[in-house]
């Protein structure tokens, strides 16, 4: 699926719960699905706040399922990362005057499987994460 | 996003409910601000036990107001987090500085007792 | 917001979810996200059957609020409809070998205020409907 | 989308849970079929109240199964329809040839009295 929406800061959860509600087709547990919701929230909160400031743009956001396996793509046509290495570490934030905590990198690579950024100043910015849902062996 | 706020003892506690996120994050902390500016409480509770969303913006609402707190030597307290808000809190190392209580009654005993 | 999805019976559900979920921020009724859901999942089961007629295609859902009306497009690219005043006809079905009841339309136009209905043998149909959300004087 | 089915007296009641539309209808229309060529009673109360969602192919699988009853002589009755379910049965006409109950209480009783 893919989904294009505006980057408007109502979006936010509009956009996690959508993704939720697709990865829901594997049978995740209430956990795991916390933690993808959780983490698109971050990826496209940071598309809004650092890859548009706050400026109108588009956020694309797809998302598809291999074997057990979801793949959730957030990308923002906005300004980049300037140092990927240093936005990936915990507490570095390049807003701290809007009170961010710097946690969102964190988070994302905490609660999903695999996280790759894909970045370029001027251009914008592609985060790609997975998720491994395991199938459970009880019925739920 | 709704928070209300009850006085009690020594005590703001703000309730807090829907979800803590960038969007519904500036609300809840102008909210939160004006509260903490009229100096009556030495100590905020926010109760979590009807939050059931909160990612990294949060967070930053939280720590901004602990700071603030912290500078006029009152303490800010959690309760009631649910287990996704946890893993949030924990990840972030928020636990080791902001005592978490697991209901309201709990962190209305302990800031008796302890502050 | 638009929204891409391969014309996946699964996908039915998901759609109207979805566009539910979005029109859920002018705070319609109960029965007003009911009727959106079944309007959708009408269009969107349509272009899966008889647009696409079981094959692998795209759908293309859009939707977006102007004061308080939301307003939906369905788009396939299938196969068309060749005479529109007459699909739009309750009980008329090209489809009965499929216990199809013929109905999706006439629901469609009650359950919304207004449907367009744009179509091209060959090329495709888009369904565009509109309703308005009236605002409620009590809190709700 | 679930279904199980139940004996009692001259009926079979079938139970469905969840939504009913195109894409669960195979599955519905396949497990109907298949307990209505049991001949086993000659009435069938689907039962709906656990029933979310349905669309007008659920409207095609219901009334597909009310002509194969037809034909054998047997009665099919609905049970427990939630409000948007009842609207789109009532705007295809169908509450005029398939009787609907409020409960599945009064659908077996209406069966008792009049079949
Ligand atoms: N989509 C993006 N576009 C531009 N910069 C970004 C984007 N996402 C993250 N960044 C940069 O990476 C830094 C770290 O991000 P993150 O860990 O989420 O913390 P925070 O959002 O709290 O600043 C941000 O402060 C910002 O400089
Ligand atoms: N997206 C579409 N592409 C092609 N034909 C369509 C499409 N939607 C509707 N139709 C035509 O219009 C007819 C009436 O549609 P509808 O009222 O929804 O009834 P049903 O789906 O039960 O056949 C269909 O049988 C089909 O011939």
């Amino acid at each position: 699926m893919e989904l294009k929406i505006p980057s408007l800061s109502k979006n936010e959860s509009f956009a996690r719960v959508t993704i939720a509600s697709f990865a829901s087709q594997l049978d995740p547990t209430v956990e795991e699905i916390n933690d993808i919701k959780t983490a698109v929230s971050e990826a496209v909160t940071n598309a809004i706040i650092h890859g548009y400031e706050n400026e109108m743009g588009e956020l694309y956001i797809s998302a598809k399922i291999t074997a057990n396996t979801v793949e959730i793509k957030v990308k923002d046509t906005g300004r980049g990362i300037e140092d990927v290495e240093k936005a990936r570490e915990p507490l570095f934030t390049s807003k701290p005057e809007l009170e961010r905590s710097g946690m969102g990198f964190t988070i994302i690579e905490n609660f999903m499987d695999e996280v790759e950024i894909l970045s370029k100043t001027g251009s914008g910015t592609q985060i790609t994460m997975r998720k491994k849902i395991v199938p459970s062996t009880t019925e739920k | 996003m709704n928070i209300k706020f009850i006085y009690e003892n020594n005590c703001i506690i703000a309730v807090v409910d829907g979800e803590l996120d960038h969007h519904t994050g500036g609300k809840v902390r102008e909210k939160l601000k004006k509260e903490i500016e009229k100096d009556l409480a030495s100590n905020l509770i926010i109760d979590c036990e009807k939050l059931k969303f909160m990612d990294s913006s949060g967070l930053g609402v939280i720590l901004g107001r602990y700071k603030e707190l912290s500078a006029k030597d009152c303490n800010l307290i959690l309760s009631g987090l649910r287990p996704n808000i946890k893993k949030v809190i924990n990840l972030s190392g928020v636990d080791k500085i902001i005592k978490c209580y697991p209901d309201l009654n709990s962190a209305k005993s302990a800031v008796k007792e302890e502050y």
